[in-house]
Parts: C-alpha cells; structure tokens; sequence
C-alpha cells in the first residue's frame, strides 16, 4: 500500500500476508532522509477508525549525563525489514488494527530529529494503545538497529536497551 | 563450504570487518565460527561482548548448523528505536 | 504558552499552574475549526525528549450498526475547559512530562475528521505512553462535552461511554 | 436568591431551554430545583435520565446547597472525546 507522502522518499515494501487478507494496510519503511512525521500520522487511519495513536522516538540531546551532538543509526537492512514486517503483523493480527505504518531511520539523525515514527489506527482506542506500545517495546528488542552517540570528545555504540 | 559473515556495529569495530566470506567444514556450528574470529581478533576476545546471531536474517542459537551459502551475522544487543 | 499554530485558530488558555513552575509547557484549546493535527503534533515536545505519544480521536462513519452522516460536538465550555486544565496538570505532574497539548473541537465534525488531539512528550516513553492514555480516559469520564451523531434517518444523543 | 440554570445536550432538549435565572430560597439543594424543573417538564421526567450537576463549573452532587448567584448546570453523562 504506497502512499503518497512516501513516494518521494524511502524505501516502502510489502509483501502478502495474513493481515493484508483482511484488508489491514501495513507500511515499513527503513529510510535515510528526515521522516515526514505529520504525513505519516495523518494518513494513518481510515474512515472506519476512531483512534489513531502514534509514537514518535526522537534523538535527545542528553544521555547519561553527557550532551549528544549526533547520533548514528546502523542496520542491518534485509534483518530489520524482515523482523519489522513480523512485528507490525503480529501486532496488526492481535490488536485488528486496519492500518499501521513503521518508518525508521538510519544514518546520521540530528538531535531533536525523529529517529522512529509508528501510528496505528483502530476502531475503538484500546487496540490502537496497546499495538503501538508493543511495537516500540519489541523494535527495541528485536530489530537489528544500534545506534552510535557522539560527543564533543568522542563516541559511543549502545549496546542493548539503556 | 563456502559461507557469508556479517558483522555490525561494536563488533563490527572489534572484528575489522563488515562483511566476509569464509570456507569452513560442513556443518560447523555458529559458535566454532566465533571462537575463530574471535581467536584472531584480539580487541573483541578482551571485550566480553554479549553476541547475537542471525542465519539468513533469523535469529539463531550459538549452536546453531550452517549450510553452503548461508549468511551469518553477528551483532551487540540491539538499540534502534 | 502560545504555539505558532495555535495562533490562527482556537482558543490558546493557559494559567499559572503548578506545572509551570517546572518549565512544563501545557496547552489546553477548544475549538470550532478543524485540528491542524500534524502542527500540534510536530511542535510538541523539545530537544529534551524521546518519546511524543500522540492520539487523534476521529469521527467514525458508523456506531452501533448504524451508518453516522455527521457528528455534533456540544461542550459546556467554561467547565471544560477547567476539567481539561486539571486533568492535563495532574498528568504533567504524575508521569513529569515536558510538555502537553490537548485540542477538543466542538460543532459540528465531519466523518474522518479528528475530534480531539492529545500529544505528550517527556523524555522516556513510558511516561508519554501512560499520561496520553490516562487523558483520554479521563476527558471520556469527566470533560463536560457531549456527541449527537446524525443519520439518514434522524439523529441521536450519546450519553456517557458507548 | 437568584441563580442561573444551564442545561446541556438531551437534557437541555428534554428541558426545552439552555440557560435560564430562578428565582428560589435560600440554602436550597441541588435535588430540590432539579425536581422542581422536571415537574414542569414532562418530557424531562418520563425519560428517567441519569442526571449530572455542577455548581460554578465543578462537580457537585445532588444534595450540594446552592448561594445567592450561583451557576448551576444540569447534563447528563458526559460523551466527548
């Protein structure tokens, strides 16, 4: 399901699934530009939604204490779709949502920059809550990211949760 | 046979590589694999790092078997989000 | 604290609070117009922070079996307006969030349209993720509004939770 | 005293107004006025409606004592959101 305010950049892929069949919408994406977080939210969510919840992960300036300038996103590409598409259809599948979108970015990403954006629409509010918060607990966890910190005097991989 | 390693972020710094092609013995398991990398890479052996592997882009088990043309990847603990 | 896209429509309030004191920004509107929903979303939250849970409350284009042509917000507006003040103090508070926007339309909502907007950002997303949830709960139960929904063949006012 | 009534949604329609002052006594209660109005409106009374109240914009419950120019609102459940 491409939409529009995707097309120009990233990198949309969807293959057949379980949760296509009931006419659910899933969209993944791994991409190196800026995320369009406003576009993402907005076309999440069909007239049939009440709720479209959303969270976006964005670079802070501080961490343990240090002041971040930059911070690096490292993926492994093929492993991250792969475990992402899993993912979103579990979610998809436990919660009925009718549609959820995953963008998440690698590279370089500025502070205050949105390093993930996840929103899924449902009709009723609960699903929609409870499918985006066990996304960004499973991406976390599961999905092959890992993200370099860089400070005035030097650098440092994440490894794991904080 | 003939296999492919990845390997990514602190470990891909501690190995030197990014990616590689190895010929090992058939049906050599994850963790003889490692111990041979890591046997010639001193910096990651000193660094104690917890390990995660995927074959062909599924998470697996040290002990896990390899097969001809597999892709082995090697990673720290996640932190994407 | 009065947003650059607030500036054009609704109904910016805000008051010396508790919350304040803590440099949280709080933003509380009510409005006839419709919800610039990407603005509200991609201006909350600072360089401070990781997490911005967001929900958009939308019309549905049916309700119990019945197709909605259209939706009709009533809202006692001085005491709403208190309540959704509290509420939103009292989750600032709680779950120390850095920032907060809530935006409740009232009249008349088309299909599709967002009724209501609440972003959060604090700077881990547990906190996010529980003050949203506990808000829109809460404005359910306790906000003075009320929802007439119209249909080909008459209409109809929803009283309390459906 | 004086004080000023204000209905909304189906209790306002089932009362026929939205807003009006009221003439009442001193240290009258909530549950008083309210039964004074559904007396004189029928439609109001045959519903049986769960009856929410506030006084000066808080909430309140029936037995609540009203003073010389209150604002007292009578609504029912409240459905926004």
């Amino acid at each position: 399901m491409m939409r529009s305010c995707q097309k120009a950049t990233g990198w949309p892929y969807s293959r057949p699934s379980a949760a296509d069949k009931r006419n659910s919408m899933i969209s993944i994406v791994l991409q190196q530009e800026a995320i369009d977080t406003s576009c993402i939210i907005g076309e999440t969510g069909t007239d049939a939604d009440g709720a479209v919840v959303s969270f976006i992960g964005r670079v802070r300036s501080s961490s343990r204490g240090k002041t971040v300038l930059t911070m690096e996103y490292e993926t492994y590409g093929e492993m991250a779709r792969k475990q992402l598409q899993k993912i979103v259809e579990e979610a998809t599948a436990r919660w009925s949502l009718t549609d959820c979108t995953v963008v998440h970015r690698y590279g370089s990403v500025a502070i205050g920059e949105a390093s993930i954006v996840i929103a899924a629409a449902s009709p009723h509010r609960d699903e929609a809550f409870q499918a985006v918060r066990f996304i960004i607990d499973t991406v976390k966890d599961k999905v092959p990211i890992w993200k370099k910190e860089f400070y005035s005097d030097g650098s440092s991989w994440i490894n794991g949760k904080e | 046979m003939k296999i492919k390693i990845k390997a990514f972020a602190s470990v891909r710094e501690a190995f030197g590589f990014d990616e590689k092609e190895l010929t090992v013995s058939e049906g050599i398991a994850v963790k003889d694999i490692v111990r041979q990398i890591t046997k010639s890479y001193q910096p990651a052996r000193d660094r104690e790092m917890t390990l995660l592997y995927s074959i062909n882009e599924e998470y697996c088990q040290d002990d896990a078997l390899l097969s001809e043309g597999d892709r082995l990847a090697i990673f720290p603990p996640v932190s994407g989000g």
